[in-house]
């Protein structure tokens, strides 16, 4: 069994990313889409923390993520709030209904 | 009176007939009687002439006085220094005469109008138009330089169009106008680049100071072959305004403007200016061009001839014949009877303004009848128009005793002259053949119009003898057409003042070997044959020794030969017409498609609409199609294109529906609708452009 | 008098007037209208003391020494380090021999179009306002010698135009407006970029010796001003500088208008009132062969020199295409519009001479278009006006209605078509003189001659349309001339008479600076060729 | 943590003073709307109270040009340098108006009782852009882009009622975060390979040549995407539009102008700093050949431009159109950076302040208009030129100053542009960009048309506009015409604020 070492961390980190951009194309529901977004900073996270710990960079990578951490919330609460909005005007929150502005 | 006083009265002859058109044009409205003062106007003028051409013959025969000024100059012009164009009088022997023609012919057609166009509605207006038209004339005679030839040239053209379209209320008047107008402007073009020519070569106009300069040997291009373009082109003006094969259509129909006006402009004076411009450039003809001119000057003789012997409109008739008698001048001066040319130019003036003038004494007398097959026994109605209408007649026919007798003669034994020296005898031969040709049609003129019995009994009892304002000037005119006034012995008119002191063949300044053989000087004579030979006056020579000699040869049977044609003309016209001895329908019957071609007049004007007028009028339409769609559509786009788009959606705005027409601006629309696709409004669809937007970006970069 | 900036009083007299106009209530038609032609009034007469006061032996084109009237002071100067944001801008106004008549015509027709406006009765202030924006900047063209300030005139005159066209025109006006708007800002792209490249390759000593990059055109004339690295210096290998005076040329060549570029012309003409037309026929076309003459000529000579022929050929093209279209026209102010692209050509032609003659016709043609097409526009405004319609096929006869109208109707024909004694006839000659005088070009000028002989055609034929034969009924009410209408043709026909008569008085005005042109253009092959080896 | 950092600390707060002013206001904003329940007209004036005070400090200490924040020896996170500085000021500049547009909304007004969160969050914008354009470090730059976004998100949506506005909030949110995402993902990489988040260590860290610039690229772009989307560049626009037309009209204009320049401000400096190698004396920057950015951005701004100009001419809604004129803006300003020299910085600062002026005059003038007749569609536009000619004209100077034509300043802006292009010798961008404006010049025009050419379809009674509005619109009218005939003081303003700190 091999040591579990950088590159499984960015593999990880990719396939998170792929699958957050995948989720976010594919998805109908609002929230769905969101949570493609969560995915994808969270594949940054792990490179964060991933780079930091083998790397030897400091600390600068953790508290990125951390920053992440709080600003992830922070946007899945406005967004939360978007959606909730949306849903009564539209009374919908599929994305691909929501489309009265464009040209 | 000296020479500066000379050229005062010309100066004074050419602007009083500004004058008068100016004051009759602008109190024309207010002044009902304002036509009187154009006529003094014209009659100090002529005064002043007759007055003029005595002292400048009397006193100055041999001089040429000469007065320029410079209109314009451009100084410190760069390889050039100070570029000056001068305008200039010019008063010589040639210049004088022509103004005696000139001022008198307009002064009696003036006076005649009076009458001939009373109770017209624009009555002081035509004045006023005669005037503008005499001070042009003038101009045209008195320039020292080609350039004011042509400004004075093209002014003759404005006053003809304006005169010819005078009753502009008909649409055949103004078309008649219109169409003097263009086709004297194409031989204008030519004329134009002859002058371009004479300019960029010598960067002058003026006419002595160009003759000096190619008596130099310099020449246009270096070569004598553009020399003779030159007088090509320049003799081109010449076609156009004396009406010269091909471009005599226009004369015909001029005859729409007033019969005075016909005979001012349209026969006497006017179209002779072209024979007056090849009088002057006559020194720089090569024998090139002069054998271009003869050839033209004899088709323009025999062509008209043939179509006046079928025509019915007495002013028709007329207006072919004089085309017939430019073409003579034309073709006598191509081949080197220069002075003949000049003096037949002052005699069929006369003797043609005396025919037109009393054409328009029998239309006035008929209410505006013009068709001679609706004359006839007019002599008993009109006795004195009949009179001065023969002796005319008989003056263009070539009878002796008249000075058309004369002045033909000469022609005819300088074109004799011509083939006895060089051989070729055609243009002797088109000579005497319209000779017979023209008795013919003129006696046929006279005798349906004046004998016989009339055929329209109505407009017969009412016309009678017309006014003496309108009868003086025939009188006058008919008077002139004898051979009195120009030489003792009428055989002979080399015995008389006119040719033999005022009128001397210039001098060639052409280099030798671009001359006809004959009129080479003989540059390296023996000394002693200079002094042995018998002394002639150098006016008795005419170009070169040989030539002088084969005229004088020339002379005794050219003279019968001519009067042979002209009596056997004559007896042709008594014989059709009033003996009715042959019947001139039976032989039009016989030779139909010849008759047909001279009734039609060859059909000229069929054949220019076909090719010129329509093809020019095709093409304008063609080009401003393309102009508008393909020019426009370059970078305009075609509206249907800029429509099918416009479909897509449904704000398109209005000025692109209007027509944004534009072919770029569909395209931008397009690229525009292609971008707009993108923006769909779901946010999925973004994600992905972006992505893959972002997959092609590196794929694009990953090569750095 | 001597420190009086009379030229930017003459050019932003108008501006001012724009301002007086803004404070006039919409109600008082009347008086903005007579303000308006107060200013104009004005402007016509500071023109006329101009020329009275004006130095005939001094030549300007390349030499700032001898312009006149003169003024120039810093207008933008920022220092900078390295070279980042230094730029110096001068207004630089002046006159030669090549503005002076253009300066003198725009007087003109400005005040005459002022009076042609008259009728004008929908916003009112409006109109006026922009009138005399547009005033402002085709005076401005003509006098501004900084190319910096000539293009912000020269931009300046667009948009005013657009609204005089798309507010006040015909049915057709919004199309028509715009475009007139996007083919010669089109046009004005490419004398931008140039003139940008043009001022990185020139630079001008200041007094404290260093040098600066300048926009001065008389010091992108001077050769010895470009700086070796300059994108435009003919030290530079390549062709930039061709494609720059093609560009350039093509900038200028869409105002003139010349072929292919001239499809807007027909368009704006039909569609603006009257008095635009008059501005548009009567000045703006000139500014396009202006800045040839002025930008082209003296800063690009080598190249000028290489595409002589071309510019004859297009002034050729012009001259006949622009007489068959024009005989193709069943709407009379069409046929003019189509008349003044044929005009232009001879100005192009004549410039394609480069000899004294050729330009000086060139010039004086520009002059004369000017007044003979403003006629011609007045002329058709006159009918119009009356019928309401221009329809050439529906007129006839109204030589007997309104005799005075065709009185002075004819004058501008025959003055169009280049009769003798009128004043087209002096430029045309001059121009077929000059042209057939340069051997390259000498082909092109004797086809050109065509054009004499198709000008005639066409306006004969229309004239003939119009005026002649016998009246139809529905015109038998037609009143002859107004007053007003005496004001705008009289002068006119006394300006074309007189210059027919003594072309000297206009040709001596521009003499020198032709011959300066001329000198420019001939050392030209020596001073730039020298510059190359 | 030792004591001599913790004195740096201190001093730091020194230089950040603008942006603890602001700081502090947001707390007193939200302070005054509890207290003041009824009377909210006191906020907008606190607001710009703040701005100006804010203003002030930015002027004091303008020529300042040092780190803030930085640990010891290592570079700081944060810089304050003539050039942020300068974005800053256009910040507070643009603020300040948009909250006195605000006070002049019917739009805001409507939503009275929410107006203390209203301003709130604007200032949360604008601290997150001042940070925004003085981050130096790809933390510090994260967080900023975020807090700017997190409030932009909201004001997009504010007025919840229409449709229009919440559904422009989703899609604001979602392509927001969606391109935060991708660019932490990038930064990620970054802090991957040099093992900082410093622009200058990761600067001299990169100057080595064994970097693998695939990787990097890779990462550049990555970052790219979300400053790109923050400045609206092609293909990262689409949200634009949407964004624009469905959110009130204040924030529409405040988004163009404010989020738009610290976007420029950050990309700037996130380049320059980042690659930059060595800058020769004639100011042109030498970037590592890692990442051919010349090449790229003039890809992108020609690609802006174009699309920009190309489907404006379609837009039928006054705000859309503003809209893709606002992107082709971008375009042409990205071609002031694709010049990579400090000339072509400065044409960007001077077209950014003729940009400012002549984009809020415009949003404005269409929000006044909407105030009256409730519409932003072109068609009702129809003969507003006649009703309403002070409006009308003042609109047609804005447009005609963002087509660029002289003698607006938008001439100027443009000039600059080119005069930089052209040195560089750069012709056929230019020419191309040239190109463009000649096309946008027909929709700028169409609007033009619509008020002036055309006739009303229904009678629009003549209206005035309040004298305070007036007052205000002419304040913005003046200097755009005023700088297009005399430049000499923008172009001195952007000539001294062209300095990063380092170069």
């Amino acid at each position: 069994m091999t040591q579990i070492g950088l590159n499984h961390f960015l593999f990880v980190s990719v396939v998170l990313f792929c699958l957050g951009i995948f989720g976010i194309i594919t998805r109908k529901n609002a929230v769905m889409v969101l949570m493609g977004i969560e995915l994808i900073l969270n594949s940054a996270n792990i490179n964060f923390i991933a780079f930091a710990k083998y790397g030897n960079f400091g600390y600068q990578g953790q508290m990125m993520a951390l920053f992440v951490i709080i600003l992830a919330a922070a946007e899945a609460a406005i967004a939360l709030a978007i959606v909730l909005n949306i849903y009564k005007t539209f009374s919908t929150v599929n994305v691909d209904e929501i489309d009265t502005l464009k040209d | 009176m000296t020479e500066n006083l000379l050229i005062q009265f010309a100066i004074i002859i050419l602007f009083l007939p500004l004058l008068g058109f100016v004051v009759t044009l602008f109190l024309g409205s207010k002044v009902k009687k304002i036509f009187l003062f154009e006529n003094f106007v014209l009659i100090l003028a002529f005064i002043l002439s007759v007055i003029m051409v005595f002292a400048k013959l009397n006193y100055y025969p041999q001089e040429n006085i000469v007065s320029e000024f410079h209109w314009i100059s451009l100084n410190n012009v760069p390889l050039f220094g100070t570029l000056n164009i001068d305008l200039g009088i010019l008063v010589d022997n040639i210049s004088v005469l022509m103004i005696f023609v000139v001022t008198l012919i307009s002064m009696l057609v003036h006076i005649f109008s009076i009458a001939y166009m009373h109770g017209d509605k624009r009555y002081n207006r035509y004045f006023a138009y005669l005037g503008i038209f005499t001070f042009s004339m003038t101009g045209i005679v008195f320039t020292h330089d080609i350039l004011m030839m042509y400004i004075f040239w093209e002014l003759v053209g404005l006053s003809s169009y304006l005169l010819i379209g005078f009753w502009f209320e008909k649409k055949s008047a103004s078309d008649a106008g219109k169409k003097a107008f263009i086709v004297n402007r194409i031989g204008d073009i030519g004329m134009f680049s002859g002058i371009l020519i004479l300019f960029s070569t010598y960067h002058t106009f003026t006419f002595d100071k160009i003759f000096t300069q190619i008596s130099l040997g310099v020449l246009p291009f270096n070569s004598e072959f553009w020399l003779t373009v030159t007088g090509i082109l320049i003799f081109c003006g010449a076609i156009g305004k004396s009406a010269q094969f091909p471009l005599h259509v226009w004369l015909p129909d001029a005859m729409e403007g007033p019969t005075p006006v016909s005979a001012l402009i349209h026969a006497a004076t006017m179209v002779a200016a072209g024979v007056y411009l090849v009088v002057r450039v006559f020194p720089i003809l090569t024998g090139g061009a002069l054998e271009f001119i003869a050839i033209i000057g004899a088709l323009s003789a025999f062509i008209p001839a043939t179509i006046a012997l079928t025509q019915n409109d007495i002013k028709k008739v007329l207006a072919y014949s004089t085309v017939s008698q430019l073409g003579y001048m034309v073709m006598a001066l191509g081949v080197g009877a220069y002075k003949f040319a000049f003096f037949h130019l002052v005699t069929h003036a006369f003797f043609k303004a005396a025919l037109f003038l009393g054409s328009g004494s029998v239309i006035h007398a008929m209410h505006h009848e013009q068709d001679i097959r609706n004359m006839g026994g007019l002599r008993k109605k009109l006795p004195l128009t009949y009179a001065t209408f023969l002796i005319s007649t008989i003056a263009i026919s070539g009878v002796p005793l008249t000075s058309g007798f004369l002045s033909k003669d000469g022609i005819l034994a300088g074109t004799f002259a011509f083939g006895s020296l060089t051989g070729q005898w055609f243009f002797a031969f088109v000579g005497f053949f319209v000779a017979l040709l023209t008795a013919f049609y003129m006696f046929r003129l006279v005798i349906l119009t004046f004998h016989g019995e009339p055929r329209n009994k109505e407009k017969f009892d009412h016309a009678k003898e017309s006014p003496f304002v309108m009868v003086m000037p025939l009188v006058v005119l008919a008077a002139l057409s004898i051979f009195i006034w120009y030489t003792p012995n009428p055989f002979n008119p080399e015995q008389g003042a006119f040719l033999s002191k005022w009128i001397k063949a210039p001098t060639i300044v052409v280099p030798q070997n671009a001359r006809y053989s004959f009129m080479k000087n003989d540059v390296i004579k023996p000394a002693e044959q200079v002094q042995t030979a018998k002394p002639k006056t150098e006016a008795e020579i005419t170009f070169s020794e040989s030539y002088t000699e084969a005229m004088h040869h020339a002379h005794i049977p050219a003279m019968l030969l001519s009067l042979t044609l002209a009596g056997l003309g004559i007896l042709l016209a008594f014989s059709f017409y009033q003996w009715k001895k042959l019947d001139p329908d039976k032989l039009a019957n016989s030779i139909k498609p010849l008759y047909k071609l001279s009734y039609n007049k060859w059909y000229f004007d069929e054949i220019y609409q076909a090719t010129f007028v329509a093809f020019t009028l095709g093409l304008s339409n063609v080009l401003y199609w393309i102009d508008t769609y393909i020019i426009d559509g370059i970078v305009n786009g075609s509206a249907t294109v800029t429509k099918q788009f416009s479909k897509f959606s449904g704000t398109f705005d209005n000025i692109v529906v209007d027509g944004l027409v534009n072919l770029m601006a569909t395209i931008s629309g397009f690229i525009g609708l292609m971008f707009r696709r993108l923006q769909t409004g779901k946010v999925q669809t973004y994600i992905v452009v972006v992505v893959f937007s972002l997959v092609i970006i590196l794929f694009l970069f990953k090569s750095f | 008098m001597q420190n009086f900036p009379i030229l930017s009083f003459i050019t932003l007299l108008p501006l001012f007037g724009m301002v007086i106009l803004l404070f006039i209530p919409k109600k008082q038609e009347l008086i903005i209208k007579s303000t308006t032609l107060v200013i104009t009034g004005i402007q016509l007469v500071v023109a006329i003391f101009l020329l009275k006061n004006y130095n005939y032996s001094l030549g300007g084109i390349n030499d700032p020494s001898t312009f006149q009237f003169i003024e120039k002071f810093r207008w933008i100067d920022i220092s900078g380090f390295s070279w980042i944001g230094k730029i110096k801008i001068d207004y630089f106004l002046g006159i030669d021999g090549l503005s002076i008549p253009l300066v003198l015509l725009t007087a003109l027709i400005t005040f005459i179009a002022t009076l042609s406006s008259w009728t004008i009765n929908k916003s009112v202030k409006g109109y006026f306002a922009m009138f005399l924006l547009l005033d402002t900047g085709m005076m401005g063209v003509f006098v501004a010698l900084d190319f910096f300030l000539f293009y912000i005139f020269w931009e300046l005159m667009l948009l005013p135009m657009y609204f005089l066209i798309g507010i006040w025109g015909g049915p057709r006006r919004e199309y028509a407006a715009i475009k007139f708007f996007l083919y010669t800002l089109l046009g004005s792209v490419f004398i931008l970029i140039v003139m940008i490249g043009l001022y990185f390759s020139t630079t001008e000593t200041l007094a404290d010796g260093t040098k600066v990059f300048t926009f001065n055109m008389l010091s992108m004339m001077n050769p010895q001003n470009f700086t070796a690295q300059g994108i435009l210096s003919p030290l530079n290998p390549g062709n930039l500088r061709l494609i720059a005076y093609i560009a350039l040329f093509v900038g200028f060549a869409i105002k003139i208008p010349m072929f292919p570029f001239h499809t807007w012309l027909p368009d704006a003409h039909v569609e603006a009132p009257t008095a635009i037309s008059v501005i548009l026929a009567g000045v703006l076309l000139k500014m396009g062969t202006y800045g040839i003459l002025r930008v082209c000529y003296p800063i690009f000579p080598d190249i000028t020199r290489q595409l002589v022929w071309y510019i004859g050929l297009f002034g050729m093209i012009n001259i006949i295409y622009g007489a068959l279209c024009a005989m193709a026209q069943k709407d009379f102010k069409k046929l003019i519009a189509y008349s003044s692209v044929s005009h232009m050509g001879f100005v192009l032609l004549g410039m394609a001479s480069l000899n004294s003659m050729g330009i000086s016709g060139a010039i004086f043609q520009m002059f004369n278009h000017g007044t003979i097409t403003a006629m011609l526009f007045l002329s058709v405004g006159v009918i119009y006006d009356r019928a309401h319609t221009r329809g050439i096929e529906e007129f006839g006869g109204l030589a007997t209605q309104m005799p005075i109208y065709a009185g002075f109707t004819t004058l501008a024909f025959f003055a169009a078509i280049g009769l003798p004694g009128l004043s087209g006839f002096v430029s045309e000659a001059f121009v077929f003189l000059g042209a057939f005088g340069f051997g390259s070009i000498r082909v092109l000028t004797v086809i050109s001659t065509l054009g004499i002989l198709l000008g005639a055609g066409y306006m004969l034929w229309t004239f003939q349309r119009v005026f002649l034969g016998g009246l139809k009924e529905k015109w038998a009410s037609l009143k002859d001339l107004t007053f007003r209408e005496y004001a705008m043709l009289v002068p006119l026909s006394v300006i074309i008479i007189f210059l027919g008569f003594y072309p000297a008085a206009m040709l001596n005005i521009m003499n020198s600076s032709v011959n300066a042109m001329v000198k420019v253009m001939t050392n030209a092959q020596t001073f730039y060729g020298s510059l190359l080896h | 943590m030792n004591n001599n950092n913790l004195n740096y600390l201190v001093n730091s707060l020194y230089l950040i003073k603008p942006e603890l002013v602001i700081s502090a206001v947001i707390v007193l904003l939200v302070l005054v709307d509890l207290i003041m329940m009824k009377n909210k007209k006191l906020l907008p004036y606190l607001s710009v109270a703040g701005l100006l005070v804010a203003a002030y400090f930015i002027i004091e200490h303008f020529e300042t040009n040092t780190f803030a924040f930085s640990t010891g020896s290592s570079a700081g996170m944060m810089i304050v340098d003539p050039f942020g500085n300068f974005f800053k000021l256009l910040i507070v500049f643009a603020s300040i108006l948009v909250v006195l547009f605000s006070v002049a909304s019917t739009e805001i007004k409507n939503s009275f009782d929410r107006h203390g969160e209203y301003y709130a969050l604007i200032f949360g914008m604008i601290l997150g852009m001042m940070f925004m354009v003085s981050a130096s470090d790809l933390i510090v730059i994260y967080i900023s882009l975020e807090l700017v976004s997190f409030s932009s998100y909201i004001l997009a949506g504010f007025t919840k009622r229409s449709i229009r506005n919440s559904e422009a909030s989703l899609k604001y949110v979602i392509y927001g975060g969606i391109s935060s995402g991708i660019m932490l993902f990038g930064i990620s990489i970054i802090y991957g390979i040099t093992g900082s988040t410093n622009l200058y260590e990761i600067n001299s860290l990169i100057q080595a040549p064994q970097v693998q610039s695939l990787t990097f690229l890779l990462a550049g772009i990555l970052i790219f995407v979300g400053i790109g989307y923050k400045i609206s560049a092609a293909p990262f626009h689409f949200w634009t539009p949407d964004v624009y037309e469905g959110a009130p009209i204040p924030i529409t204009a405040y988004l163009s102008i404010a989020s738009k320049a610290a976007g420029f401000a950050l990309l700037i400096r996130f380049i320059k700093v980042t690659f930059i190698q060595s800058i020769d004396p004639e100011g042109f920057w030498h970037l590592l050949a890692i990442i051919d950015w010349k090449t790229f951005i003039i890809i992108i701004s020609i690609l802006t431009m174009t699309l920009g100009n190309f489907a404006a001419l379609w837009q039928s809604n006054m705000k859309r159109l503003l809209a893709y004129s606002s992107i082709a803006h971008a375009g042409y300003l990205l071609l002031g950076l694709a010049v990579m020299s400090n000339e072509g910085i400065t044409a960007i600062l001077i077209y950014f302040i003729v940009y400012a002026f002549m984009n809020l005059g415009a949003f404005f003038v269409v929000m006044l208009i909407a105030n009256k007749i409730g519409s932003e569609e072109l068609d009702d536009y129809k003969g507003l030129g006649y009703s309403t000619p002070f409006l009308g004209v003042s609109l047609a100077i804005f447009l005609v100053s963002l087509t660029g034509l002289p003698p607006t300043a938008g001439f100027i802006g443009k000039l600059y542009i080119f005069i930089a292009l052209i040195d560089a010798k750069m012709i056929v961008v230019a020419v191309i960009a040239l190109l463009n404006s000649v096309v946008s010049l027909y929709y700028y025009i169409k609007v033009l048309k619509h008020m002036f050419l055309d006739k009303a379809e229904k009678e629009i009674p003549a209206f005035t506009t309040s004298y305070s509005s007036a007052i205000l619109l002419v304040a913005i009218v003046a200097p755009i015409l005023i700088f297009g005939i005399y430049f000499t003081p923008i172009v001195d303003l952007a000539k001294n604020s062209i300095t990063l700190l380092g170069f």
